[in-house]
């Protein structure tokens, strides 16, 4: 018996395992516990994953997802480095975390089966929840690492009954024999409709959607800063993924079941994101808030997954809200470590005062907002908005229109504030590590990159699927 | 064998387990609706997995990786729960929060 | 499509080359480049530095005219391919005057400038401001005009937060007012083109197809920036807290933006039936709405911002007719506001400069005899405001009636004399208001007051130039209105 | 209605092994250990060598008064003995003796994953220790009871490890299966596996060396400290039944069953008696080892038996693959 | 189906049986034991002296570092049993696979051993 293996599939995810216990081990048994020690070999194998994404030829969706979760991981990996120095938090441990999570973004992006996916599923989410609550003796921490822990337990045990009802349904647990399952007429269309929807459920936790979303603030702004970019932008890259694929290649029979739920879901989160955003003061929790808003503007194009654009304006966003949330993310790590605290008003000014991180930051919020100059921000929002009004939902067109703006008001509200004279001089660490340097070079190149795509939009979206 | 005896004890147990998960503030029996939730799915998955004869054991086979997922889940909780217990002394979920 | 994407009937612009990227870069990087290097340039230095720039725009865009059947000055590169956008620029018989008009304006505000002690930033602003409205009314694209329609707003909220006269935090409330209005508008705006493209397969802005949904979206973001009553509350804070420039930007250029996609959007639509009625209505709801409030104003700076909602009702209701001579009156109304509205507001300027404040009472009575010129160009502004014959105010108004009267395309008749009624009773009241306002402010028994002083020279040049502009267009409107007659936009698109 | 006859008579049988061979052990124990060191042991009971000892403890457990202290979790301390002996008469089920004579492999039932129902019976053995050590409510018992989970889960899995090698060797799971599969030459091969094994198996059953949860200096008697009368014989039963059952394990796995000379016939002899020669070794190990620390304990199980199982595991797979 | 369950007749059959040979047990006893009440004989044990609070107390995280462990790598041994069976059929791809899988546990461990988790402080 021969049991191939599809190295397309499982040598990235394979990679980054490796690169995982490689960083784990060197931190064990290098005794100098720098933050590079453990880095270095994380960084190297999400580069040489990315090669090898690059010379396989996998499928255009799974590559593209998997494009998204690798570099941002790299971006995550990199300006890291800024907790250097910082006791509380094990780089071993911390590095380890992170490349299993991606491996586990990996692999579930590329799933052709529910067990894959469930298995990916988890893998993504136990150590998202130990990078959360890793930072020793941090009461706030551990709580949210709780509050996250929960929720993503309870969701990963109702999309396991779903999956099993699935499976109890169709007797198989693969994509496309699903589909096919699911397309016979005999099927008991109840069962099927509590099952589908039951195994969104978890994925739409992991992508944050409301009702699931309330871990998100918690989670974002009790781990540290470069954990929440993770977690906006990776973390979001596959559970976008995954479910994508899920809805189209295996669920489009059943999918008068999961489309009302989906798009009352995407204009539900993105509404209670925004508002949740506007009370923010602090720029963490606003880009919180704002990601849970933004994963209804991720969702909402996927009512029209079996439409003619298929799953590309979903990733054609993600893509870069994932850039432009990682920017930011890291520009306020930075911010943090230089000034210690993120609160906008402490910010106040800082385009003024300090350039090279206050235009990035303003030119990433002004990409999430999708407002001009940043061209791209507004394309892609353009992108999503029209399979959905396309395929007939005018409604939820209309509600996204709504949100742009409601995005707008508190976006803008931090840009002006980046933007405005600052009150008295902020406090600024006297010498900055070098190690922020590292950071503060990835907050460059992302925005150098989100430039020119705004420049040049088919930069981006013409090499997207 | 009639699949509605496992099915009815695994909704019932699904049931339980998430009331558990809701209702209780002492994180442990928290990690105990947990478990029982995913019992339940475990029931549910061998209970198919016989009645379709499957030739490849699918169900059972998401059954051993659901037990192992449990299992990480629970180690972590508990790891979680013990750093909660260090830093606050005790485990009433309504006591940690705010 | 390429085909189905070209106008039936345009020819291909002439071959001047990239003339109106020309007159759009230009004010850009000179912009960009007065805020980034605000440090290494004294304030009137970079004010002519604007005036040039704006200046050569308004040239290339002169220059670029190529007739009123095509197309002028057109490119039409591949932008983002994959929407099927595209860098369409080019003017035609509709947005040419606004382009001149805007560009002129911006000269003039940069000439305003030329003073000790401006901030380079601010001229900056303005440039970009300018050059973002340019880039609106030069856009084939819809996506494009987004873009562009986007673009000038932050400028904006800079403008009037940071060099507002008046206090801060009432001018950065205001100014937020302002931008959150205006974005709530775009938001609806972006998900109408989006419909209208997808309904229509183009983003192209001639062939773009409103349906029914997307017409009342895309009616309802032009229609806050207008403003349409009831959507008008942003303005009067706005205009009234904005430094002069601001003020003058806002009522001459942003409200034409307004305007301007009315006219090219909801206009020429076969669904303006849907919100043709409430337009009209609003319109003219908003003339008489506008002069009553007017009437109560005693801050001059208000009751310009109020004047100019019950303009923008004439302008409105012309365009609710889809008619011609409704068309006509729309673009001179919209052309004729910018001018005298910008002259008003320059005049405004000039006495808060003088007197520190923009109260009618508190500026005194008798400026005929304490500033002459300046009494008498205000009086001159005022006069072309309410529409006397003669000045440019006055076709504008007078046509819109005629449209209104005639009742149009897609209006029933009593809506459209509904509308006629109102506008009429609303003249009546702006007479009332702007005799009340030249009464309180010109004439009178002077009162001295230690910051009397007559216009200073470069006083003099902005507001000549517009008091030139205004007896120019008010004598012979025919300039402006040939684009039209005797074959309309509207049969030229369709 | 001869099936339902069959299945009693099985148990019957199974019944009596596990009446009798823990009590043989238990003499074994007393004689053999007083030997080494050098006593006599029971002389009395019965006449011969004292043969009837065990009885009479027997005789005089069940005249014993039970107490159930006022601290107590009184269901859990009060069902906790039943607990820890009922696996053991349940694992013995699975448990093959070998051909006899000719007449195929005497075994209670031949289960074809029989490994694996042992091994988990047998987990759910120690439960009972465990129940009493927290149902108590005594402080050494306390104590007891958290050794006996740390050690039970210490070395639940070098035990696991090294049961799923043979496992492997054999490609089956079913005991019988493996007792027939094994050849001479795995002694050797899986003499690591062997080692650990045993060594695992006798800190599951916390018999000495690894009697840390018990140790009666410190902890007085552990878990059982509070247990007195009927229910200590029952916890004592449970031990001698388990050290059976560790030693049939032993016996089947890695030393190869039944496998002897005659085995067609004398099979279940042979078995028998590398039962007895396994469970003479445990007690051997009692006597001649001193009683480890708890943490020794856990180090053992975690820096010794793991790897050299992980090793184990890795040379056998080698083996089998090539 | 039922040949499977068939097999497991035995297995219910001997619970049941030793079930009845707890109660019989228990049941003797009862029968056989005298019954002298004493409050003393129901107090704690406590070498002779009177017991001093509750029985119940905090136990070191010691023991739960190992109940940690253990969940983590008795669980994942669940897997090797299936690998085992099917190891000769499926060959070296199998053994890599489950090669990759220990060595995952035994980075694991090592990692454990290494940063002192192992150890009894």
């Amino acid at each position: 018996m021969n049991i191939p293996v599809d190295w397309t599939v499982a040598g990235p995810a394979t990679i980054v395992l490796v690169g995982a216990l490689v960083a784990l081990m060197v931190d064990a048994f290098y005794s100098r516990r720098t933050w590079l020690g453990s880095g270095l070999p994380a960084s190297i194998a999400t580069v040489a994953a990315t090669a090898e994404l690059v010379r396989g030829d996998a499928s255009a969706y799974p590559f593209a997802f998997s494009l998204v979760v690798l570099i941002g991981t790299l971006f995550v990996v990199v300006a890291s480095n800024v907790m250097n120095f910082e006791n509380a938090m094990p780089p071993g441990e911390y590095h380890f975390l992170l490349m299993s999570a991606a491996a586990g973004a990996l692999l579930m992006v590329s799933a052709r089966d529910l067990v894959t996916l469930v298995v990916a599923l988890e893998l993504l989410s136990l150590p998202s929840i130990a990078l959360v609550g890793l930072r020793q003796g941090d009461q706030r921490a551990i709580r949210s690492a709780w509050t996250f822990f929960l929720a993503s337990v309870v969701s990963t045990a109702v999309t396991l009954m779903g999956v099993s009802l699935l499976y109890g349904v169709t007797g198989t647990l693969r994509y496309d024999e699903l589909a096919d399952a699911l397309t016979v007429p005999d099927v008991p269309r109840s069962v099927v409709s509590v099952a589908v929807v039951l195994t969104v459920v978890g994925l739409l936790f992991k992508l944050g959607a409301v009702p699931f979303h309330l871990w998100i603030p918690d989670a974002y702004e009790g781990g540290s800063v470069m954990v929440a970019g993770f977690l906006s932008a990776v973390s979001k890259a596959a559970a976008l993924g995954a479910l994508l694929v899920l809805l189209a290649v295996s669920l489009p029979a059943a999918s008068d079941s999961w489309q009302p739920v989906v798009a009352v879901v995407a204009a539900v989160t993105m509404t209670i994101g925004n508002i949740g955003a506007l009370r923010q003061d602090d720029a963490i929790g606003l880009l919180a808030w704002s990601s849970i808003a933004q994963a209804g503007f991720l969702l909402a194009p996927a009512v029209a997954v079996s439409g003619p654009f298929g799953l590309t304006p979903a990733v054609q966003y993600l893509a870069v809200y994932a850039l432009a949330n990682l920017v930011a993310f890291a520009a306020l790590a930075v911010l943090l470590r230089l000034r210690g605290s993120t609160r906008l008003d402490d910010l106040r000014g800082l385009a003024r005062t300090d350039p090279w991180m206050g235009v990035p930051l303003v030119f990433a919020t002004l990409t999430l907002a999708g407002f001009p100059p940043a061209v791209i921000g507004l394309v892609t929002k353009y992108v999503v908005i029209r399979p959905v009004v396309e395929d007939g939902h005018v409604w939820l067109g209309v509600v996204m229109g709504v949100n742009v703006m409601l995005g707008l008001a508190y976006y803008l509200r931090m840009i002006v504030t980046l933007c405005g004279r600052q009150d008295g001089e902020p406090y600024v660490s006297p010498s900055p590590p070098i190690s922020v340097r590292f950071a503060k070079s990835t907050v460059l190149i992302g925005t150098a990159a989100l430039i020119a795509v705004s420049a040049w939009p088919d930069l981006l979206l013409s090499h997207l699927p | 064998m009639s699949l509605l005896y496992p099915l009815l004890l695994s909704s019932a147990l699904f049931g339980i387990g998430l009331y558990g998960v809701l209702a209780r503030r002492n994180a442990v029996l928290m990690l105990l609706g947990v478990e029982l939730m995913l019992n339940a799915v475990n029931l549910n998955l061998v209970a198919f997995d016989a009645w379709f004869a499957d030739a490849l054991h699918t169900g059972q086979v998401l059954t051993l990786f659901t037990i192992a997922l449990a299992a990480s889940e629970i180690g972590l909780g508990l790891a979680i729960v013990l750093a909660l217990f260090r830093a606050v002394r005790t485990v009433d979920v309504d006591e940690v929060g705010r | 499509d390429g085909a189905g994407r070209r106008r039936p009937g345009a020819r291909r612009g002439g071959g001047d080359g990239p003339v109106i990227a020309a007159a759009l870069v230009i004010p850009f990087v000179v912009g960009f480049g007065l805020i980034v290097g605000r440090r290494f340039i004294d304030g009137r230095r970079a004010a002519w530095l604007g005036a040039a720039a704006m200046t050569s725009s308004l040239t290339l865009y002169a220059v670029s005219w190529e007739g009123r059947g095509t197309v002028s000055g057109e490119i039409d590169v591949p932008w983002i391919e994959s929407l099927g956008a595209r860098l369409h620029l080019g003017v035609t018989a509709v947005s040419w005057p606004f382009a001149l008009m805007t560009a002129f304006i911006a000269i003039l505000c940069c000439l305003w400038l030329a003073v000790e002690g401006t901030s380079p930033a601010l001229v900056g602003l303005v440039l970009v401001i300018s050059a973002s409205s340019l880039g609106v009314f030069s856009s084939l694209d819809a996506l494009l005009l987004f873009v562009f329609f986007e673009l000038a707003l932050v400028p904006m909220w800079f403008v009037i937060a940071w060099w507002s006269d008046g206090p801060p935090d009432v001018a950065r409330r205001a100014a937020t007012r302002f931008l959150l209005f205006t974005v709530a508008g775009s938001a609806l705006l972006l998900v109408g083109i989006v419909i209208a493209a997808t309904r229509g397969g183009s983003l192209e802005l001639i062939t773009i197809r409103p349906d029914a949904v997307a017409i009342v979206l895309i009616t309802l973001g032009f229609a806050v920036k207008t403003p349409v009553v009831p959507l008008h509350t942003w303005l009067p804070d706005a205009h009234s807290a904005a430094p002069t420039v601001g003020s003058v930007l806002l009522a001459s250029v942003f409200l034409k933006l307004g305007t301007y996609g009315l006219l090219v959007f909801v206009g020429p639509s076969d669904r303006i039936g849907v919100v043709a009625p409430w337009l009209a209505v609003a319109g003219a709801a908003g003339i008489v709405w506008s002069a009553l409030a007017c009437y109560v104003q005693d801050d001059l700076k208000r009751l310009i911002a109020y004047s100019s909602i019950g303009h923008m009702g004439f302008v409105v209701l012309a365009i609710s007719t889809r008619s011609d001579v409704g068309v006509a009156a729309a673009v001179f109304g919209s052309i004729a506001h910018g001018l005298v509205t910008g002259l008003l507001f320059f005049a405004a300027g000039s006495m808060k400069d003088r007197y520190g404040t923009s109260s009618m009472r508190a500026i005194g009575r008798g400026l005929y005899g304490r500033a002459p010129w300046l009494a008498v160009t205000f009086v001159l502004a005022a006069v072309a405001s309410l529409g006397l014959p003669g000045l440019a105010g006055f076709w504008g108004e007078v046509l819109s009636l005629r449209a209104a009267y005639e009742v149009g395309e897609v209006l029933t008749r009593p809506v459209a004399w509904t509308g006629l009624g109102l506008a009429l009773l609303g003249i009546a009241l702006t007479t009332a208001y702007f005799v009340r306002a030249i009464r309180l402010v010109a004439q009178g028994e002077p009162v001295p007051h230690e910051g009397d002083r007559d216009l200073v020279r470069r006083e003099l040049a902005v507001m000549g130039a517009l008091v030139v502009a205004v007896v120019v267009l008010g004598l012979a409107p025919q300039l402006l209105l040939d684009l039209f007659e005797p074959m309309s936009w509207m049969a030229v698109a369709r | 209605m001869g099936e339902v006859v069959d299945v009693v008579l099985r148990c019957v049988v199974v019944l009596m092994a596990f009446l009798t061979l823990p009590l043989l052990v238990g003499q074994m124990e007393h004689k053999a250990m007083a030997h080494m060191q050098s006593r006599v042991g029971p002389m009395a009971a019965g006449g011969f060598h004292g043969w009837a000892q065990l009885v009479a403890d027997g005789v005089k457990f069940v005249q014993k008064e039970s107490i159930t202290p006022v601290a107590a979790d009184r269901r859990v301390f009060e069902l906790a003995p039943a607990v820890a002996l009922v696996p053991y008469l349940v694992a013995m089920l699975a448990v093959p003796l070998g051909p006899f004579f000719g007449q195929g492999v005497l075994i209670g039932q031949d289960l074809d994953v029989g490994l694996f129902f042992v091994l988990a019976a047998m987990s759910v053995g120690v439960l009972g220790t465990l129940m009493g050590g927290l149902g108590s409510g005594n402080k050494y018992s306390y104590i007891g009871g958290m050794r006996v989970a740390a050690q039970l889960m210490s070395y639940e899995l070098p035990m696991v490890l090294a049961a799923a090698s043979v496992a492997m060797l054999a490609g089956t799971l079913s005991l019988v299966g493996i007792a027939d599969a094994f050849e001479p030459w795995w002694l050797l091969l899986q003499l690591p596996g062997l080692v650990v094994f045993f060594v695992a198996g006798l800190a599951e059953l916390q018999r000495p060396p690894f009697d840390a949860p018990l140790a009666d200096a410190e902890l007085v008697m552990g878990p059982l400290t509070e247990y007195g009368g009927m229910r200590f014989a029952m916890f004592l039963l449970a031990e001698y039944a388990g050290i059976v059952v560790l030693a049939a394990l032993t016996t089947v796995l890695f030393l190869g069953g039944w496998a002897g000379p005659w085995s067609d016939q004398l099979g279940w002899a042979w078995t028998l008696l590398k039962i007895v020669a396994v469970s003479f070794l445990v007690i051997w190990a009692r006597v001649a080892y001193p009683r480890l620390r708890e943490d020794q304990v856990n180090v053992l199980a975690w820096k010794v038996l793991v790897p050299l199982a992980l090793a184990q595991l890795t040379l056998t797979t080698l083996v089998v693959v090539w | 189906m039922d040949a499977y369950l068939e097999q497991y007749a035995a297995v219910g059959a001997i619970v049941v049986a030793g079930v009845l040979l707890a109660t019989a047990m228990l049941g003797v006893n009862r029968l056989m034991r005298p019954q002298v009440a004493s409050r003393d004989k129901l107090t704690t044990y406590e070498s002779g002296v009177d017991p001093v609070g509750q029985g119940w107390s905090q136990s070191t995280v010691r023991y739960y570092v190992y109940a940690f462990l253990y969940v983590i790598f008795a669980v994942d041994a669940v897997f090797l049993f299936p690998w085992a069976l099917v190891l000769e059929q499926i060959g070296h791809a199998a053994a890599v696979e489950m090669g990759v899988f220990v060595g995952v546990l035994a980075v694991g461990l090592a990692y454990a051993w290494r940063k002192g988790v192992l150890s009894w402080t």
